[in-house]
């Protein structure tokens, strides 16, 4: 079966200096090309070029990103620093969450490939990253995923939503990790590019944690896991087609098929490995594969390898050198292996039917060697494509028509004030398909899967148990805010970290650090390179006054339909420690006779709301005023009531206002209320299509037991934080705003509950 | 008491099953599908998860894994042996228990917190119900759509092997709302909802008194040390 | 390369919801001709060589014992291919 | 009845995970003449009549677009069964 394929080696290069090279079609830039010739002090062979091409692209070298990512490692304060384990630049962050346990966590996009095959794009979206906590010997205990879709109305809607959820469902279930949230919003803008982002969390204990790096000079270099096939090589091709004659194929797919059955085996296989002790480095293989897998291991440990790469396992065994070399193929990862443990790390992967390769060594030389056979066909600093890859400044500019949308506020809009109106808008609100509740999709994920699963949908955060001992556990939440995020995106930016700070908070835990995944247009283009800049600094800003640090994340250019860029869509996570899961806090109203509060300040801000956005089609004006300081008070507040068990309840205010708080809070749990407004008119100074409406920040609301009131209100009055009895709960099953709407609560499930499954089921 | 749980490659909830058996007051001892050796355990439990991928079918391929060999002997000797979700369907595949499990109805996979009704409580593991009682256990499958022949349903529902239905909502499509059957011994029970995650308080279903609160499951395998008691 | 072809069908007496999805979407979409689908199995054994007679009697058992559930599937077709 | 079969198989380059679990069981289980699995579909259109050929042309085109994914399937073949 195999071919003679003849490859291009280094001794080739050297003979051939002037051999004309398809750089351009893989994706180079002239200085680019001719920066590796003068790294190497010749051209390229084709394996070197494909190698450098992948590692050198927007994707893997984050070039245009780079200069602003700094500033997440910079504007941090040694207190941040107290409990970082693994900052930036790993393959995830590692957080000290004390008992001496750790978690690390990342979120992470699969935007483009999910548009070509949402089904498989998303699949392979959740193995990634799941990959990525693995890598960190950590057992990955928890997905999420943040999805953006176009227009519920578009016809190609569906395709998307139905492929890329069961995409998830299928893979993250298969995998035995529960969904534990997410986000899901819909909007013209995401037509063409949709965003499927999936963030994983995991656990270990402080002395478990891996790096990805090869140190030791005579170490084995292993991959295993699955076979190397011709999955998601797409561009490489071009190199193919050059090397090969007329039979040899011409295209391959720019597809991954995804296994998570695979994954699963290599999750409880790598975990027995670490156990084991018998890896000294580790590196999933993901985009770029071996290229990404080869070069990092041997750049983060300053040392080099010598590879055979005739000893990688095939699915298919027409697959040129530079095809294995960028194969995307899914679950696989790289081991570093002392000899002695060779034996040791056999015995564990076969047990597990594992298949596996010894592929070469660890030397001291910082060169990354890779033969084919006898030939010399890589011969590199390994720094120069893993680490040293270009770095762009690239031009920035204040977008043209940034003023003018600013200008067109929505507080001109007209507004409702008879009862029949104002409920019909309400109801138009909290029944839109961006705030319809959207347990159809989560409904398809397992949240029960690992028995340790404390809050999930549709709490304001998920929270999983890390130690079954004592109860120590994390909470996570996202957000991004799109449409703020196109008004002002530093300020957008510092509402999604305020309103996942909050969710967190909301939940009963204590926020402690950051991930995001940034998802832009091109950053060829200025204004969108203006908007990331903005967006990086709100964040970097926003995170070092609440003091917890971004611990990683992601960057995704180029999500655009044509010219038109996305909006702005920063997701950020943030992550929290709780004491003991037993004190989570619900986001739904439980027992009758509660008493409501209303914490923070509500504004007339109804500029880029859902309320604007469905009742009159509006996006213009500036979004939300940001106040950082009176978020950390008011989750200084949730943690020192909640320890005394004063909290029945808790659900942040955010999209749809206050209203949109109150029906999705009885409706968690079916519990019924009498609600009134006034009390916010008069104090606000605003009315009542504000009241309910807008979408202020720094509140939450807030069920506390009759018995303790007193109390809890003089907590808040302690710490600034202004409070306002809104309501009581009963048991009528009926929920009234006093002057404005009732509905039983049978209605207002049909009216949240009914959207999604009628536009997908 | 010992009872061993299996793992196969895919296995997902074996530790939550290990779990529920640690609280109901046993010993769990794990068991791996390459191995025929029972390590002595009194009851055996196959686990949910997607066993080899559930590729070709569910459980098909792992009913035919080697610890299926001694399993399948020792349930007609009377070893009493649960199969949960993907257990059941490795039942079902080892001709264990009759009819046959494919994609729900409405092809997606669900989640949720759902009620049974308990049809037969002279099972190894239902002994501590009571006839007809209603309980709520978590719910979770892409193929859970139970399909018999007319003449197996009829034999089914004649001799009372129908061991739980579904109540209020059928989630799956399945034939006269089968949820869960019993052998005629009574030794093996299969269902496609999952008591090992209903079994401790703040990670189950949520009950009207409080959130996740929910631990009927419990019965499962408290039924079980009951059994073996009284052989 | 040779192979053997198994080809493997929901039982017509029971339910197919796989089908029957695929069914209404083919008459939502016009087809109104189609009056019913069944979704079954196509699955290919290669070999390295010519199957022998030995060998595609086992083919035939396998697809009878694994490669199909006779409780609620038939084989109903065990054929050789060689390209 | 009269019926159209269309025959659906992964692309031959992409992973087909649940063959490559269903060979490896095989091996397990001793087939060792059985080098590789693959797994696809095959979809039985049915008819009240024979199928015109508009019909038939139909049904091609709903293979193609329809009951098969080009990205990562092939429709390996469309025929007509008349029983
Ligand atoms: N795609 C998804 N996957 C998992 N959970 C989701 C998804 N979309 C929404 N959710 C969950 O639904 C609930 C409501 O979502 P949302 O209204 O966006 O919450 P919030 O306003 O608190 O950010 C949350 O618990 C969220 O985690
Ligand atoms: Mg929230």
């Amino acid at each position: 079966m195999t071919k003679n394929i003849s490859v291009d080696t280094t001794k080739e290069a050297k003979k051939t200096p002037d051999k004309a090279q398809p750089w351009k079609e893989l994706g180079l830039k002239q200085e680019e090309y001719d920066r590796i010739k003068v790294i190497l002090g010749r051209r390229p062979t084709s394996a070197e070029l494909a190698m450098y091409s992948v590692m050198w692209s927007e994707h893997c070298s984050y070039k245009s990103s780079k200069i602003y990512l700094r500033q997440f490692g910079e504007k941090v304060t040694p207190e941040m620093r107290k409990n970082l384990m693994v900052g930036m630049g790993e393959n995830a962050g590692v957080v000290d969450i004390g008992e001496g346990w750790a978690v690390t966590f990342k979120v992470e996009s699969h935007n483009h490939p999910s548009y070509i095959e949402p089904f498989q794009g998303a699949a392979t979206g959740v193995g990634g990253i799941v990959r990525d906590i693995l890598t960190m010997g950590a057992r990955p205990i928890a997905v999420m995923d943040q999805l953006r879709f176009g227009a519920v109305d578009h016809p190609d809607t569906a395709r998307v939503v139905n492929g890329v959820v069961s995409g998830i469902s299928f893979y993250g279930n298969c995998l035995g990790l529960p969904n534990i949230g997410g986000e899901t919003v819909f909007d013209k803008v995401y037509q063409g590019n949709p965003l499927v982002n999936a963030l994983s969390v995991g656990a270990l204990r402080h002395e478990d944690l891996k790096l990805a790096k090869a140190t030791n000079p005579g170490d084995l270099v292993i991959l295993f896991g699955a076979r190397t096939g011709a999955d998601g090589i797409g561009g490489v091709s071009v190199l193919a087609s050059e090397t090969f004659d007329s039979e040899g194929p011409s295209r391959r797919p720019a597809v991954q098929v995804g296994d998570p059955f695979a994954e699963k085996v290599l999750i409880e296989c790598s975990l027995e490995l670490y156990a084991a002790q018998v890896v000294a480095g580790i590196q999933d293989l993901g985009g770029a594969g071996l290229s990404c897998a080869t070069s990092e291991l041997a750049s983060n440990g300053n040392a080099g390898m010598k590879v055979q790469l005739k000893n990688v396992l095939l699915r298919d065994e027409s697959l040129t050198p530079e095809e294995i070399l960028m194969s995307e193929s899914q679950e696989r990862m790289m081991a570093i292996v002392p000899k002695k443990d060779l034996k040791a790390f056999t015995d564990i992967v076969n047990k597990h039917e594992v298949e596996f390769s010894v592929m070469g060594e660890v030397i001291k030389e910082p060169r990354l060697y890779i033969m084919w056979g006898d030939e010399e066909i890589v011969n590199v600093p390994p720094r120069t494509v893993a680490h040293d890859g270009p770095v762009y400044e690239r031009p920035v500019a204040y977008p043209s028509w940034i003023d003018s949308l600013k200008a067109n506020s929505a507080s001109t809009l007209p507004r409702e004030t008879s009862e029949e109106a104002l409920k019909s808008q309400i109801n138009q609100v909290v029944s839109s398909p961006n705030q319809a509740s959207k347990s159809w999709i989560t409904d398809q994920y397992d949240h029960y899967v690992g028995g340790n699963t404390a809050l999930a949908m549709p709490d304001d955060s998920g929270m999983v148990r890390v130690s079954e001992e004592t109860g120590l556990g994390v909470a996570i939440a996202t957000d991004a805010n799109g449409k703020y995020c196109q008004l002002d995106p530093y300020t957008g930016t510092q509402l999604a970290l305020a309103e996942s700070y909050r969710n967190v908070a909301a939940s009963g835990a204590s926020p402690m650090a950051v991930t995001n995944c940034l998802n832009f247009g091109s950053p060829e283009n200025p204004e969108v390179m203006w908007q990331f800049k903005e967006a990086t600094a709100g964040l970097a800003d926003g995170c070092l006054e609440l003091g917890i640090p971004v611990t990683g994340g992601n960057v995704s250019f180029y999500n655009q339909t044509g010219d038109v860029a996305i909006y702005p869509t920063p997701v950020v996570g943030v992550l929290g420690v709780i004491d003991d899961v037993a004190r989570r806090i619900p986001s739904g109203w439980q027992d009758e006779g509660n008493n409501i509060y209303l914490l923070g300040i509500t504004r007339d801000e109804l500029d880029g709301s859902a309320w604007a956005e469905t009742i009159h089609d509006h996006l213009g004006g500036k979004p939300p005023v940001v106040d950082l300081k009176q978020e950390k008070a008011l989750a200084e507040l949730m943690h020192g009531a909640n320890l005394q068990g004063l909290i029945a309840s808790a659900h942040d205010l955010s999209e749809g206002g206050l209203v949109q708080a109150i029906i999705e809070s009885s409706l968690r749990f079916g519990v019924g209320a009498r609600i009134w407004l006034n009390e916010i008119l008069e104090r606000d100074n605003v009315d009542l299509t504000a009241a309910l409406f807008s979408e202020s920040q720094a509140r939450m609301l807030i069920s506390v037991g009759r018995e303790d009131d007193v109390k809890f209100v003089g907590l808040c009055e302690a710490r600034g934080i202004p409070v306002l009895r809104i309501g009581v709960t009963d048991s009528t099953k009926e929920l009234i705003i006093q002057d404005v709407a009732g509905w039983t609560i049978e209605e207002l499930a049909r009216e949240h509950e009914g959207t999604i499954p009628e536009l997908f089921g | 008491m010992r009872i061993g749980v299996v793992t196969f490659p895919g296995t997902l909830d074996d530790r939550d099953a290990q779990r529920a058996v640690r609280l109901a007051g046993a010993t769990p001892v794990s068991l791996w599908h390459a191995e025929k050796d029972l390590h002595d355990v009194d009851a055996v439990i196959l686990p949910g998860g997607f066993s080899f991928g559930d590729y070709l079918r569910c459980g098909a391929i792992a009913a035919q894994a080697l610890v299926m060999e001694t399993i399948i002997d020792a349930a007609y000797g009377g070893l009493p042996v649960l199969g949960i979700c993907n257990g059941f369907q490795i039942l079902v595949e080892a001709n264990l228990l009759p009819g046959g499990l494919i994609r729900n109805e409405h092809q997606h996979f669900i989640c949720r917190d759902q009620k049974l009704i308990v049809e037969n409580v002279d099972t190894a593991w239902t002994n501590q119900f009571t006839l007809g009682q209603e309980i709520t256990i978590p719910l979770k499958n892409g193929e859970g759509g139970y399909i018999a022949k007319e003449e197996t349903l009829k034999k089914l529902e004649g001799e009372g092997l129908i061991a739980f239905r579904y109540s209020e909502v059928n989630p799956n499509g399945s034939f006269n709302n089968i949820a869960g059957l019993r052998n005629s011994k009574g030794n093996v029970v299969g269902l496609m909802p999952h008591p090992e995650h209903a079994v401790e308080p703040g990670f189950g279903p949520d009950t009207d008194k409080a959130m996740r609160s929910g631990v009927d499951g419990l019965n499962f395998f408290t039924s079980v040390l009951n059994w073996m008691v009284k052989a | 390369m040779p192979k053997i072809i198994v080809e493997v069908m929901p039982k017509a007496d029971l339910l197919d919801p796989a089908g029957k999805a695929v069914a209404n979407s083919l008459q939502r979409q016009g087809h109104s001709a189609i009056t019913n689908v069944r979704i079954g199995k196509r699955i290919e054994l290669h070999y390295e060589e010519a199957p022998t007679p030995k060998q595609i009697e086992d083919a035939k058992e396998i697809a009878a014992y694994f490669l199909s559930n006779g409780v609620i599937e038939d084989v109903v077709s065990v054929s050789v291919e060689e390209l």
